[in-house]
Order: structure tokens, then sequence, then C-alpha cells
């Protein structure tokens, strides 16, 4: 509750920047909601009713895709794509186009806050001097090595930044992290990669140019790694050669929206997938002739089909396909990897890869490039890692915490105590642009701008065979009275003096940009070359970043990789239930979509529930619980418990039962917590309603990860068992599919 | 009751009252339709006549009539640029309102006059295009301070020109041309399309 | 052999208690001078116990709370507070329009079509039944408002100039619906006033105080003179024959609402005549429960309205359910045969879906049980157990008309967006109407004579008993 | 000489008849005699001229007028501005089957109902010549006579059974 | 290309002569159901969200939706291709001829069906009428419910509605609304090219959907110009239209599987 009432503080507190919106509200057919009345001083390069357009880079997810912002008398009107950014293309995901919605969201933090972490001290309003001094106070009154940085997922300016504030003053290195990275395995990966190339980074699959794609539960049209990119992989491997259809197998416990997209989609058994793969590659090898590789050699095929329960015939007949294939490709991710024995899996599958020999060529395996001004390949944190710094937190070793762009009291599994992390730091300060969980529990909240009010630039980890550096620029002047973080910081450690002074010694945010793309200056193989800073920096900002002209052509060979045996253990299972529990984040709301409305108003492409969150289980699986859609039922592991309604979906396997992440917020936002409220005078028919507390919008599937690891150090996410209690109340999930028609509720007949 | 009523009514006393009450209830109707015909309050007294007067173009101070949509109504920049060199800008007590907000660096915010609703898309563009001048619709500039509308903008109106300057006739057609005529039929088909202004 | 003689015998006694009936149990061979005829219908008209204050009270705060109240709070809030949504675009409203508009064409049916074909029983009755029609229409009426969206504007839907040089759009099944119902409702008004006006006079001449004024105002002074007597005649006549093509004309234009649409279930050619069916069986049912309230709480009404003319409604009630049933089977037959495959999936949603109880119920009360008991002239002649057939035909018929538009709009094809319609402010809207039309027709039974006496005069000097031989034959003369 | 108005009030038809015929033959023309009574009475039973009524032709006038009117809104409207819909006609000749039928109705309804009102000068709310046992289903013969022979046609109605004869007043009904 | 049903005569005449001005193309077989599409649709065309409650309950606002149906039982269970539905353009629209107030008229301009908000008085009758039920209601004005808005001294303002676009109006309660195949970029891509004395080219600007999905299965653009992209991609043999047995005429050409 304390958070709820900090919140209506907010509200309360709330006066500049809401008073700038230009908006009528009268009645009557003909009053207008926006009044197109002039500037009062108007930039020369604008006319009424004419739009302006800005690129820059969407801040939505870490895949760093280019925008164009078209703006109209200073609002931003409409998201579209960057047709010049390789990363896609000129298109744009769902999560991209919302992001308006984050900017003009009315529960944005309006002005620093500085706040009790107990309901009772509530919230004050700060002016921004007032800030940078505490900022200035946090690092003069702890020695370097109490500082510490929580950042985001992305690899942007602001990592650039911190990292070398950091260095330079000799406190830890900053950690990024979120749920994106957490569920997408990157560690794993490139650990794998690491292991059979002797080549750390992020492999990027060449859908496009493939003919044939066997996916081991990897999510790639959804949210992995950059899903505009794959999506149109994928659409050029179906369509885009004229005489072969591209043909997609997905190997799935549950069907994902991947997987709808397969033409063969298999249901296995969660954790076998490597072991598929393994099995695969050895058919394949035999009916290719020849040894069959050492990778290979140590598998059982009829243990295997056993295990992960598919038939011998389908593994024959896929392995024919491969066999067949002229560009035959295997793309780990997802699920797969999210197992105790995730990493084994990763080489497996890439290892089938080397045997398909498609390293670097078309159609195939490449490690991403780098983007220009990269070092090398710098992954988020695992959860490994965050555990590892986590306990730093909580042997009161840091006195200072910055949390910036992440949201970890949501998005990090109980087990691994950030709550009582954060009760042993004695300052946090916060530079969320929304009032999220954690935002509510830190001392200080000094906002940050909306992205697309913000400078900085972003790295693209992978996507194209281009190597991406995306821009950012203000498209809209700030609705609020929020301030960049670089610019705190700098600003903080020009009043710090010393040794801060000198590690940022930059006038402001900008500067450091320009200081960090100047490297490319005079670069010719670019998407855009410039003798000078000014004019390079305008060009930056005109086409929305800096890209090389030609796509990197990966020089990786995978002849090691075949030599090396793999062996899958056994994937463990946390928990005595009898279900697997696999969670995935929402395809439509991401990690943080959970408060932009259009966003929870989009359905969910497989089930199509609307502003709430469900758990999938197969009709059958239902049936002997005894439950029913809408039933709400108690998901119980070793962690934790959560109670979410059920979804009677078909295509997922009996002993498997699936559940989004992204919902189940305590705070974050009106969207995100309590429904709209809707008018109750005749609330006869009741549809949506809430579970439990009357101020949580669905549930969090996080709170029932336990803290599993596989080897790379990633999360084994998927590694848990649950078991399943009926609670005997109902709640109303909003479909837009209609149940009479899709599934013949109370339908009499066949239709 | 009712009767009373009734015969009272029928009285001439009656009849003189109701004459008068229902005259009162459209004189009434008639003061509230004028005000909603009246300029609204601006905030300076701007003289149309006066500066039409010294020969500035329309396009001058309206310029987004040639690109757009809208025309914009001016800013004080555009205003300041002029005034700052006219001595009187200082003195007059009608401009002070100008320098004032000059100085505090605001600008003022005129109120549209000519405002369609916004169910309405209108652009100016193909008028000025054309070759309609701003006086067939906005009124003569020369004669009015405060600008305000020479007639009432409404549907019926749009149409009648957009007929009448489509119709095939010897005005529009003099030699009967039917290439001509064609265009004017195809361009009669777009401008009397409910969709080339509501959507 | 004993048997047959039996029988024989039987059919004898039968035959001669037939011929034994006493003409007075007939209206019009047990006739009353004027003067008692004109002083029973004002002391009905006069005589009001608590118990009619009571309901006039329950009624009216029904009508303020369910009708203003609740139509205002919708208008206010935007239709969303009702249960429509997609697929089922409409709802209870129109269902209430249909249902009234049915209600409606008892009253023609009987003023008008009887007087046409000189059916003397009609006579106490025409007028009870005319009020239905005007009545049934407001409701109507209402009801089409209440479901538009922005009642405030509708007045577009008239053709009148304007500014904007646009007109109505003719070609929309509602346009044709709008000038018929508009036509139906000032018509059968102006039916109802033509012979209600001697009775005024007659009222006027018998009362005093506001009813005096009253009822002078409304009798526009007549007094009876052969060319008053000859306009009224002349004009009655006309009215009874024009009325009844537009009677039909509505309701298939109602329907055409419906059969119009691109749409399973709707696109039916069977639609009109199934409809102006439709409607005579709940009007005629709804006539059956108007007479036996009347006759069951106002003064003398038993010697008005008599067994005889339950009887005679009960085999009107009999001829319209053979027919209503004919067409049913018609249009659903040919729908079921059809197997167009959006159909079928209708057909089968209506018969087995959820709401099959109220398909069943339909089928019941309107086509299987009102012949199997309107059969027996007992039965007929019982006044509370035609009522109670009465209402058994409209709920049935309400549970069409609900059937055909929301259940119906469930079933399109596209499957996708298949949702049940659940009504929710409706409710009370509907509860609103029925207040409504209740209250109007209690105010209106004490302030207008709810029996034409002069028609009823008229009736009984044309009735005579002549004596043929050993039988008295009632005959009939025409005076006109 | 001036003229009186006498009222004789009759119980029924046959007196009533009778009066009438009498009245003819004392040398009253029919343009002196009206009957009021409570019930419409054909004008054959008392031997009355048939009376005139242009109710009919103002129905028919009335369908004329409204007949015209459906035609302009079906096929008028749509020149003003014409809108096209469905790939159907502008004007449709299907729909305004309906429109004018349903028009010509109304008017004609309209026209008959107005046709009352003006053929027998209602609403007449001025004083008349009335007396309230007409509702009574008795018959009023009123007949106009000169002043002298007044008493000798009192006699003659009473002798046929005239309940009551009396000259007339008008009166405010 | 305009035709005077006049000139022209029968119905079925008419379908001859008008095979449509813009059209589309939806390519199932790449569509990934990413719901792109209906996130920038609802940005372009200022389409409300509706909340759970009246979401759940078949009232939202989605000018386009993506179907998609259920094939066979567990473990051979498939998910149909998504199938995205919105407005088909008919050039014999059902919806068109049953508004009494020519609220939804045919443009002979454009070859498109209107809806005319300020004119719709909100009988519903088009909605009923529409074979593939893609028009939706205002059921409520949900963009001024008042917990959209925060309580600044006294008056109620609503941030949301600074990303409006002021190109398109902003719905009311009780009208109806549909998809426009984004009228507003075609009337602005025509002001634009006219004013540069040219036509517009195929390709120059498409619609909100079509320019954010990012398989590329929706293409845009003028079928009456058979070198036009999109009438290329609706010409290939798995080209198919929906409730073609209707006659309705649709302009969206969906091209299935395999």
């Amino acid at each position: 509750m304390s958070q709820k009432i900090s919140r209506r503080n907010f509200l309360k507190l709330a006066t500049a920047g809401a008073a700038t919106t230009a908006v009528l509200t009268g009645c009557g057919p003909a009053s207008r909601y926006v009044t197109r009345e002039p500037y009062t001083k108007m930039p020369e390069y604008t006319y009424n009713g004419l739009s302006t357009y800005y690129a820059t880079t969407c801040r939505e997810c870490a895949a760093g895709c280019g925008l164009i912002v078209r703006t109209m008398q200073g609002r931003a009107i409409k998201v579209e794509g960057n047709p010049a950014n390789p990363i896609n293309l000129g298109k744009t995901c769902a999560r991209g186009q919302a992001t308006l919605h984050g900017l003009y969201n009315p529960d944005r933090v309006e002005f620093p806050i500085k706040q009790g972490r107990s309901a009772a001290l509530g919230t004050t309003a700060m002016k921004w001097e007032e800030a940078f001094q505490i900022v200035a106070d946090a690092m003069n009154n702890a020695n370097a090595s109490e500082i510490a940085f929580l950042l985001g997922t992305a690899s942007d300016h602001l990592f650039d930044l911190i990292t070398d504030f950091t260095t330079a003053i000799g406190a830890p290195a900053p950690v990024r992290f979120g749920a994106l990275s957490m569920f997408e395995s990157r560690a794993t990966l490139s650990q794998a990669a690491e292991n059979l190339l002797g080549e750390a980074g992020l492999p990027f699959f060449d859908l496009a140019n493939s003919d044939l794609v066997v996916s081991f539960g990897s999510n790639f049209l959804e949210t992995w790694l950059s899903p505009v990119a794959y999506t149109r992989g994928f659409a050029k491997m179906r369509r885009g050669n004229t005489q072969k259809r591209g043909y997609l197998i997905q190997f799935e416990s549950q069907m994902s929206q991947t997987a709808a997209k397969a033409d063969e989609w298999i249901p296995v058994l969660p954790g076998t997938e490597g072991l598929i793969a393994l099995a695969l590659g050895r058919l394949v090898a035999e009916a290719k002739g020849g040894s069959t590789p050492r990778a290979f050699a140590s598998v059982n095929v009829e243990e295997v089909s056993a295990k992960s329960g598919v038939s011998l015939e389908q593994l024959e007949h896929i392995a024919g396909l491969i066999a067949q294939a002229q560009a035959p490709l295997a793309v780990p991710g997802g699920q797969a990897l999210g197992q105790s024995n995730g990493l084994s899996t990763a080489e497996a599958v890439l290892a089938l890869n080397a045997l398909a020999d498609n390293y670097g060529k078309p159609g195939g395996v490449f490690i991403s490039p780098l983007s220009p001004n990269e070092d090398a390949y710098h992954r988020p944190a695992s959860a490994k890692e965050m555990a590892d710094f986590i306990a730093t937190l909580k042997n009161g070793s840091v006195k200072t915490l910055f949390i910036h762009g992440v949201n970890p009291l949501f998005e990090i599994p109980k087990p691994l105590g950030f709550v009582e992390a954060l009760a042993s730091v004695p300052t946090v300060i916060s530079f969320a642009t929304f009032p999220d969980e954690t935002a509510l529990a830190s001392d200080y909240i000094f906002p940050d701008h909306q992205g697309l009010e913000a400078w900085g630039y972003q790295r693209s980890a992978t996507g194209a065979m281009h190597s991406v550096l995306s821009g950012a620029q203000p498209v809209v002047s700030p609705m609020h009275d929020t301030r960049s973080t670089a610019d705190v910081l700098i600003e903080a450690a020009r009043l710090a003096g010393g040794k801060f002074a000198e590690a940022l010694p930059f006038t402001d945010e900008v500067a450091f940009i320009r200081s960090k793309i100047a490297n490319l200056i005079g670069r010719a193989d670019g998407s855009f070359a410039a003798p000078e800073i000014n004019t390079f920096a305008s060009y930056f900002q005109q086409s929305g970043g800096w890209w090389s002209a030609a796509g990197a052509s990966a020089s990786s060979s995978a002849a090691s990789a075949l030599g090396k045996t793999i062996v899958i253990d056994e994937a463990a299972f946390a928990g005595d239930g009898e279900f697997f529990f696999i969670p995935f984040i929402s395809p439509t709301l991401g990690e943080a979509g959970a408060n932009k409305p259009w966003l929870q108003e989009l359905p969910d492409p497989m089930t199509t529930v609307m502003w709430n969150s469900w758990v999938a289980m197969n009709p059958e699986t239902a049936h002997h619980l005894g439950v029913e859609n809408d039933d709400v039922v108690k998901i119980i592991s070793e962690a934790g418990e959560v109670e979410v309604a059920v979804y009677e979906y078909p295509a997922i396997h009996p002993e498997v039962v699936a559940m989004p992440f992204g919902q189940g917020h305590t705070a974050y936002g009106r969207f995100a917590t309590a429904k709209l409220p809707q008018d109750r005078f005749l609330g006869l028919v009741p549809h949506g309603g809430l579970i439990g507390d009357a101020f949580q919008r669905g549930a969090n599937p996080a709170d029932v990860l336990g803290a599993h690891f596989n080897k790379a150090g990633d999360l084994a996410f998927a590694g848990m068992k649950v078991k399943i209690e009926k609670t005997g109340r109902k709640q109303y999930l909003s479909r837009l599919e209609s149940r009479i028609g899709v599934y013949g509720e109370g339908f009499p007949e066949e239709k | 009751m009712i009767r009373k009523f009734f015969e009272w009514v029928l009285s001439p006393m009656g009849r003189i009252a109701m004459v008068i009450t229902v005259m009162s209830l459209f004189s009434l109707a008639a003061y509230g339709v004028y005000q909603t015909q009246q300029p609204p309050e601006q905030p300076i007294q701007f003289t149309h006549k006066l500066h039409v007067g010294l020969g500035i173009q329309c396009l001058y101070c309206h310029p987004g009539a040639l690109r757009g949509p809208s025309p914009g109504l001016p800013t004080i920049n555009k205003c300041w640029g002029c005034h700052q060199q006219i001595a009187k800008t200082q003195t007059s007590p009608l401009l002070k309102p100008m320098v004032d907000a000059m100085n505090a660096g605001v600008g003022f915010t005129w109120v549209p006059v000519a405002q369609v609703p916004d169910f309405v898309h209108f652009t100016h563009r193909p008028h000025i295009a054309a070759g309609l001048n701003c006086e067939k619709c906005h009124g003569d500039m020369t004669k009015v301070t405060i600008a305000e509308n020479p007639q009432v903008m409404n549907m019926g109106w749009c149409l009648n020109c957009h007929k009448s300057r489509t119709e095939d006739n010897f005005q529009n057609n003099p030699t009967g041309d039917a290439i001509v005529s064609a265009q004017l039929e195809e361009k009669r088909t777009k401008l009397t399309d409910c969709g080339t202004c509501h959507y | 052999m004993t048997a047959s003689s039996k029988y024989l015998s039987g059919a004898h006694e039968a035959h001669d208690a037939h011929h034994e009936e006493d003409p007075k149990q007939y209206l019009m061979y047990d006739p009353k001078p004027r003067g008692e005829m004109n002083a029973m219908v004002m002391e009905s008209m006069h005589t009001t116990s608590w118990k009619f204050w009571v309901v006039l009270g329950v009624l009216s705060f029904l009508v303020v709370t369910c009708f203003f109240f609740a139509w205002g709070y919708m208008i206010d809030e935007g239709l969303y507070v009702g249960g429509v949504m997609r697929p089922a675009y409409w709802g209870v409203f129109l269902v209430n329009t249909v249902f009234w508009i049915g209600i409606s064409h008892a009253g023609t049916f009987i003023s008008a079509i009887l007087r046409v074909f000189k059916a003397e029983f009609r006579r106490p009755f025409t007028r009870a039944a005319e009020l239905m029609t005007t009545f049934g229409l407001i409701q109507a009426g209402a009801s089409i408002f209440m479901h538009m969206g922005r009642v405030w504007l509708s007045y577009w839907m008239f053709p009148i100039p304007n500014a904007r040089q646009l007109w109505p759009n003719f070609h929309s099944p509602l346009m044709w619906d709008l000038l018929a119902i508009s036509t139906y409702v000032l018509g059968s008004t102006m039916y109802l006033f033509l012979p209600l006006i001697p009775d005024l006079a007659m009222a006027r001449d018998r009362s005093t105080g506001w009813r005096k004024t009253f009822y002078k105002i409304l009798a526009l002074g007549f007094r009876g003179t052969e060319g008053e007597w000859r306009h009224l005649t002349v004009a009655m006549n006309f009215f009874a024959f024009a009325i009844i093509p537009v009677m039909f004309s509505v309701h298939t234009i109602v329907s055409w609402d419906f059969a119009m649409a691109m749409r399973p279930g709707w696109s039916s050619s069977v639609f009109g005549p199934y409809f102006v069916l439709g409607a005579l069986h709940s009007g005629m049912g709804a006539v059956a429960m108007v007479l036996f309230v009347m006759r069951a709480t106002m003064k003398h009404m038993d010697y008005f309205i008599r067994k005889e003319h339950f009887d005679a409604l009960g085999k009107l009630m009999l001829m319209v359910t053979f027919a209503y049933t004919y067409f049913f089977f018609n249009d659903y037959i040919v729908q079921w045969y059809g197997g167009d495959k959006a159909t079928d999936n209708l057909l089968h949603w209506l018969e087995e879906g959820p709401m099959a109880w109220m398909f069943l119920q339909f089928v019941f009360f309107n086509i299987v049980i009102p012949p199997l008991l309107l059969w027996s002239k007992k039965v007929r002649e019982t006044p509370w157990l035609l009522a109670l057939i009465g209402l058994m035909i409209n709920v049935g018929m309400y549970w069409e008309r609900y059937l055909i538009i929301p259940v119906m709009l469930t079933i399109n094809r596209m499957p996708f967006t298949w949702k049940l319609f659940q009504p929710r402010l409706e409710i009370f809207l509907t509860i609103g109407t029925f207040s409504m039309f209740l209250l109007f027709y209690m105010i209106v039974s004490r302030l207008i004579p709810l029996i034409p006496v002069w028609e009823v005069q008229e009736g009984q000097m044309t009735h005579s008993l002549r004596k043929v031989g050993k039988a008295k034959l009632p005959t009939i003369s025409e005076f006109e | 000489m001036s003229e009186a108005t006498l009222l004789a009030i009759f119980e029924d038809l046959d007196p009533a008849a009778n009066a009438i015929d009498t009245l003819h033959e004392m040398g009253v023309g029919d343009e002196n005699i009206n009957v009021i009574s409570g019930v419409p009475v054909a004008h054959k039973i008392l031997g009355r001229p048939h009376p005139w009524t242009n109710v009919s032709k103002l129905s028919m006038g009335g369908a004329v007028a409204g007949f015209a009117f459906g035609i302009f809104l079906n096929f008028g409207t749509p020149h003003l501005y014409g809108i096209q819909v469905g790939g159907q006609y502008v004007t449709p000749i299907p729909p305004g089957a309906i429109v004018t039928f349903e028009m010509t109705m109304l008017f004609a309804l309209l026209a008959t109902f107005l046709g009352v009102f003006l053929d027998s000068y209602f609403p007449n709310y001025r004083p008349l010549e009335y007396v309230d046992e007409v509702s009574d289903g008795k018959i009023a013969v009123f007949f106009r006579v000169a002043e002298d022979d007044a008493k000798k046609f009192t006699d003659a109605m009473n002798t046929l059974g005239a309940e009551s004869v009396k000259p007339a007043e008008a009166r405010q009904l | 290309m305009t035709v005077d049903l006049n000139l022209v005569g029968a119905k079925g005449a008419i379908a001859e002569a008008a095979e449509g001005k813009w059209g589309m193309t939806i390519d199932q077989d790449i569509c990934t159901g990413c719901q792109a599409c209906v996130a920038a649709c609802a940005m372009e065309n200022n389409v409300a969200f509706v909340g759970e409650e009246d979401a759940g309950y078949g009232r939202t606002q989605h000018w386009i939706r993506i179907e998609r149906f259920w094939d066979g039982e567990y473990p051979h269970v498939k998910a149909t291709p998504f199938q995205p539905m919105l407005c088909q353009q008919c050039g014999h629209a059902p919806c068109e001829p049953v508004c009494p107030v020519f609220a939804t008229p045919h443009s002979p301009a454009e070859d498109l069906n209107l809806q005319v908000y300020n004119r719709c008085v909100g009988t519903r009758y088009c909605a009923n009428n529409c074979p593939f039920q893609v028009r939706s209601f205002n059921w409520r004005d949900y963009h001024i419910i008042p917990e959209l808005g925060n309580m600044v001294n006294g008056t109620l303002v609503f941030p949301l509605h600074n990303q409006l676009n002021p190109d398109v109006t902003v719905r009311r309660r009780g009208v109806m609304e549909k998809c426009t195949f984004c009228i507003q970029r075609i009337h602005h891509a025509q002001d634009t090219a006219k004013s540069e004395g040219r036509e517009v080219e195929d390709g120059e600007f498409t619609t909100a959907c079509a320019q954010a999905c990012p398989a590329s299965a929706i293409t845009f653009g003028r079928v009456d110009h058979p070198e036009s992209l999109v009438s290329q991609m609706a010409h290939q043999e798995r080209g198919v239209k929906h409730l073609e047995e209707l006659n309705t005429l649709p302009r969206v050409t969906y091209l299935k599987e395999g």
C-alpha cells in the first residue's frame, strides 16, 4: 500500500509538465481534442499543419532499431521505422510503435523526488540543484569501491560514460542486467560460441538466405535478441527465394508465436533439445555418409527418442530434410538454453550448424560484428554475475547504489534476494522515468528523459551483418522537469570536484557523445563520411546513426567444432511439482511495456488475451486438475507462488504449463497496475475483474523462479517444476477471440 | 384551471401576451446567433485595414497557405521584425501589449477566426494553387480591423463554390471542348466527394 | 345396436341443446336504452378504488426511474451502459420496437378489418384495441430512439432542407421504417379520434367541472347533425380501408430491416408476411389480456364484454396461430434445407446453443399450445384462460424477436467474432416502456369512454329477432 | 315578420320521420329543417335529402399530393446532392415504390382527417342550438317557421308524439 | 477513376467497370501475427483503447485484428495462418446503402468506403450488415475517460492526447468507425504530387500497417495499375478474396500458404 500512497502523491505534486499539454476536452461534436494554435515563437522550419521528421533510436528493447518520428507543432505524433538503419530497414514492432504512450504517459515521474522508503516519510519534490548536490555528496562521502551502478540491458552511451567514470575513479564497473537478457541467455550463446569457435560473441543466424531452419526453442519472432531483424529474415526465408519456399521446424514444449509459424512444430519434453540436436547430427551425418564426427558419436538415437518423446520416424524424417537442404540452419534459444544443461544444448546446436558447414556462409551462422566504437563484445551480466553483485550489495560494502533503466524488484527472481540487498544499501538513487517498483523503493528519484526526449546512441548487439551504432536525438522538448542521467552525473562530478571532475571532463551529454563518435570521423567505409566533428555529428543526427556500408564477412571456421565431444547431461529440475514451468516474455508487452495502454490492449498473438496474464495448460491437464478456462489456480514452486487464471491452450505439452512475463506490477503506473476503473452502475456482467490485491494487474512469473543457473551462468528459468492448486475463484480473461467460434464453447456442433 | 387558461388565451389581453412571449423568444435566439458572429477578443487590436493598406501581402504573415493546410498566424517575432524599426511602436498604447510581450519574451496567441471544425480537413494549398484570392473566402481585409468571417463557413457554402467552378458551362468551357468537360467532370467528382474533407 | 342408438340419441341431445341457446346472451340482442348505457360508461370512468391509485403510483414511479432517468443516464454516458457489442450491435431496444409494433397491429386489425368485413362482435372493444395501437407505437418509437448512438441528432433522418444540402438516404430500410411508422402512428391516432368524437360529446353532456372543459375542447362542438354524421362516417370508412395496407406495409418494412441485410438467418424473402402474422399473433393475445382486465376491473363491463366476444377472439387467435405456424415452418425449412454453412451454424446455435431454452419456449408458446387449447369452446369462453393464453403467446413472441435480433446476430460469417449478447441497462428500459404503456392505458381508461356507446347502440338498432315459423331468427338490417 | 326556431324531441325514429313529412306538408322546406341524433341515421329513413360531403374528394386530393411528394423525395432529392452507395443507382426505383406509397397514404389520411374538420366546421366553441337528450338517443328536429305559426306547429308535433316542443335557444355546449 | 452509376446502369455492370483504385495484399504465409500493424494503425488513426472490461466484452476498437484458429488435436495441432482482418473497402459495400443519413458513402474519386463521423447518428446498421465484422462503434468517449487524465490545479488534462494525429478526426461517443486505408495519407501524397505537378508513384507512400509490418506481409497501392507491386502480388495464383461469393468486390487480397 505504501507504494500506492506515494504514487498518489506524485499525481498530487504534479504541476508544471502536464499543464503544457495543449488539449481541449470540451463536448459537442465540433469540439477539438487537439488545438492547432501556432507556436508563440515558431521555429522557421515548421509550418502549421506540416510535420517534421526526426531520426532517433528505439529504446523499448536492446535491439537498437532506428526510428523516424513524425512531429507536428512540437508533439510527437507517429513512430516510423528508419529505412536506412540496417537493423530494421524501416520496420518497427508493436512495442516500438507504442513508445509514444511512454512519452505521453500520464504516470511519469515529472520532477526529482526525495522519498522515504517507508510510507510514513512520504514524498517531497526537489530542485535539480539539490539533486546534483546529493549525487555529488554520494560520490564524495564514499570511497570509490562503495559506489555501484546498475543499468539496463542496452549497451548505450550512458554505459560508456559510467564505465569511463568508474574506471577513472576506480569504482566497480557498472552491471547491466534486465529481464530481456535474463530470458535471452546471451551469456550461454557467447560462451558456446567461444567453446566451439574460440571466438566470444553473439552469433547471428542468417535466416534470410537459409532454406531450412531448425529452431530449438528459439522465439526469434517475438522478443529474442532482435525480433524485427529476425522477422524480416524469416519472411525472406519463406518467400524471398522464388524457387523454393523456406521450411521452418520448431522443437518446443509449447507452441510459441514462432512455433505457430513453423511448418512442423514438434512438442518435446523440456531439457531434451540438446539430445535431439545430437541425435539429428548423428542421423544427418549417417545420411550424408562418411564417419560420424566426435561431437555426435556418443549419442544413442533410440534413447533420445524415448526421452524427448519425439518418435524415431520424425527424427529420421527431419534428418533427411536437413541432409537434402542446400542451406540448413539450426537456431538455439529461448527455453532450450534456460535449462541446467543449456550450455551444452547450445554447443550441440552450433555443432549441428558446423555439420551443415554453414559458418560464415550465406544462410548460416556469423559472429555479430562489433559496433563501430566498441573494443570487444560487452554482454550484459548473466544471472550468476547479477547474483554476485547482489551479494556484494548484501554484505553492506556498497554505500550508494545508482539504478537506471532496469526494475530489478520486478524483473529478478525473488530468491536472488534483491529486496534484502536493497534494504542493506544506505542510499539508493533511481533515475527511473516511470514510478516503477524499484524507483518507489529507493531514496531518491532523479527522473531521466523518456527515450524520445533524450540524446544518445545505442549499440546493436546483433540483427545485421553490418556494424551498427544507432544514434538518438530528442524529437520533442522534454514534457516534464526531467534531466538526462548523463547530464546529472557530469554536473554532480563537477560539483564533487577532484578526480570525479577529471573523470568526466565534459560540458554536457552531447559533448560526451561527440567524443565517443569522434573515432569514426573520416572513415570511408560507413553510411556517410565527414571530415570534422560538427559535420559528422549533424549527419549522425540526421541519418540516425552510423553503420558500415558493407556487411562484415565473418571469418569464423567451424572445423574445431565437430572434433569436440559434446555430452548432454540430464536436465535438472528444481522443485518437486509435477509440471514443468515455462515462463516466456510476453511478445506484445516485452519486459517493460505494461504501462503503455495500447500494448495492454494488443491481444497476445497466440491466446489473444488482453490486459492480463494467464497460465497456458493443455486442456487434458486442465481436465485432470478439474479446472477450466478463467479458473484462478495457485502455482507453487520451491521459490514462491502466484495466482493466475487458466487458459486452456490446445498446443502445449500436457506436462508443461507456460506463463507470460510482463504483467503483475504492483506499481509502474495506472495502466500496469489496477485496471481502468470502469462504470460500476451496471457491472451486471463480470468481465475482467481483479485477483488478489486490488492494485495488481495479472501475475509475475518471476515470483516462482528459483536461483538456478546453467554452466554459463545464465538463469535456468525453464528448469522449474511446480505444483498447481485450485483456488475456486474465477478471473475472466479478456480475449479478442471468440470462445464460441474458435473453441466451439457452447456451440453444439462442429463448425 | 385548463379552461381558465384557455379562455384567458382567447381574450385580447391573452393574445397580446402570447404575441409578446413569442417575439421575445425570437429576439433572444436572434441575439444568441448574433453573439456567435462577433469577432473574438484578440491579444492585440490588430488592424488589418492599416497593414493591408500599407501594401503588405497576406502571404507575408500567413505563408503556410502556400505550402500546406494551415496558413498559420504570425508569431511575435514576425511583428517585431518590422515594428522594432518603427518609432511609434514604443509610444503607441495600442502596441504596448506587443512591446511588453516581446520584452518578457513570451509572445502572444491569436484567437483563430476562420476555424473549421476538427472533422473537416481543409487544406489551403490547393485553393491558392487554383488561383483563388484570399478575399474570396475571408472578405476584404481593407475594411476590417479585427478579422471576421464575411459568411458562415458551412458545407453548403463550400459545395456551392465547388459545384459552380466545375460545372460544364460556357464560362468554364467556352469552346465546349470534350477533353475540358471530361476534366471538369473528374474534378467535380473529386470536389463533391465526401472523403475529400471528412476522414 | 344399443351403442349406435346411444350415439344417435347423444348426438340428438347435443343438437337440441345447440338450438335452445338464448339470444339474450349476445350483446346485440340484449339492448338497453341509450341513456342507461351512457350512464354505465360514465360511471365506469368515474369509479376508481384505492388499488387503482396504488398501481398508478407504482407505475409512474417506474416510468420516472426506469424510463426517463435510465434513458437520460444512457444518453449522458453513452451506449456502453447497455449490453450491445460486436457482433450484436443491435440489442433489446430493437426487440422492444418490433414487439410494440406487433402489439399495435391488433388495434388496426380489429377496428379496421373487422369493420370492413362487418364483424358485429367487434363493436364494444374496437376502441380498447385502437388505444393499444397508439400507445404501442409510442413505445416502439421511443425504443428506436433509445437505440441510436447520437439520438440528439436523430432529426438528420427527417427530409428537411439544410445548409449541408444533404438529404436522407432513401436506399436505407431504416428510412422506409421512419416513413412507414410515422404514417402509421399518425393514421392510427386519427382513426382513434374520429369515432371518439360522438362519445366525447356524450361525456361532455354528462359531466361537470374540469372534465366538462376537457370534453368540451376535445368534442370540438359536435352535435350530431346529419352533416357531421355523414362526414364522420365517410371518413371512418375511408380510414378503415386505407389503414389496412399501411398496417401491412409497416411490419413488412420492419421485417425488411432484417431481411435486407446480408446475414445468415435474416436474409429471407418470407420475413414480410411472417412478421405481419407474428404481429397479429401477439396483438390478439394482448387484446385478450386487455379485455380480461377491463372486464375484471371496470364497472359494468360485463354487460358490454361477454363470453361471445372472448369466444370470437379465441377463434381469431386460433386462425392466426395456424397462419403463423405455416409461415414459421416456411421460413425455417427453407433456411434449413438450403444448408448454407453460415445458416446451418445459426440454426444449430438456435436449437442447441445456450439459448435453446428460449427457442423451445417460443415454439411451444406460439405454435404448439395455443391451438391445442383454443380448440375447445369452453376454453375460449373462459376469460382468464384466454388471457393466460394471450400472455403465453406474447412471451413467446417476445422470445421470437429476441432470438431474431441479438441471438441471431451472435452467429455471422466471421467465427472469430462470435459473442453472446447479455442485456444490461436494457432490462430497466424495457421495464420502463412496459410501465409507460400500462400507465397510459390506465389514465386514459378513466378519461375517455373505452366503449364506443354510439356504435353499440347503432348495432343494437340494426339487430333484431324476426319470428319465422316457430323460430326467432337473428336479423341484421343496414342503416347506411 | 320575424321567424322562430322550434325544436321537437322524439323518442324514436318513426314519429320523427312522420314529423318531418308533416313539416313538409305544412310547407317547411328541407333547408329549414335540421335533425340531430345520437347515432348516424341514414337520410332515407327520415326522408331527408342526401347530405353533401367533400371528405372523399379531399382524401383523393391528399393522395395525389402525397404521391407527388414521395416522387420528389425519392427521385428529386438525390439530384440535389447525389451520393453513391453500395453500387446502386443514385435514384433507385424499388425503394421509390415504398416511399411514394407511404407518402401517398400519409397525405390521404391527413387530408381525410382535416376534411372532417373543414366540412363540419370543427372546432366550434360558439353557442349552438342543442339539447343533451340527443346523446341519450333521442331525435331532435329543428325547424324554422314564422313567429305566428309557432303555436300551430307545436301542436302538430305534440300530436305526432313529440316528447317536448320548445323554441330552440343557442347555448354554450 | 469514377463511375457514374446512372450511366453504367445495372449493379452487375459496375462490377466490371470498377476493379477498384486502391488495394491491398496480405501474405498470410509470412504474417507472424506480431500485432505491429494493430499498434501502428492505432497510433496513426487515433484509435482508442477501451480497457480490460470492455475489451473482454467485445468492444475493442481495433481497425485491424489478427485472427487465428486451431486445426487438429494435440500433438498434431496446428495454428491456422494468422489472418489480419480489416475493412475490405468493398466495391459493392453492404454497409453503404443501409445508412439512413449517408454517413458511410462510397467515394467516387478514391473508390473507398468512407465513414463520415460527423454525419453518423449511430444506428449501427452498417456494422450489422458488414459480412467481415470490421466496424467498431464508439460505445463511450473512450478518449476522455476521467481516469485517463491527471488533475492539474483543478483542471483535468490528458497527456495522452498529445499523441493524437491532427490529420484524423478523433471520434466521439456514438459514432461508427472503421479502417480508411489511411485516406489522410492518400490525400497527402496526392496533394504533394499535385503541387510538384506529377502523378503519385507506386510505393511513394503506404498505409500505417504496411509501413510497420516487420515481415513486409502487407502491400498497398493502386490495383488498377497493372505494373504496381500490389497488382502483381494480387495476381499470384495463391491470392484469394474473402467471402467472394457475396459479390461485395473486396479490395483486399489474401495470399495463402504454400
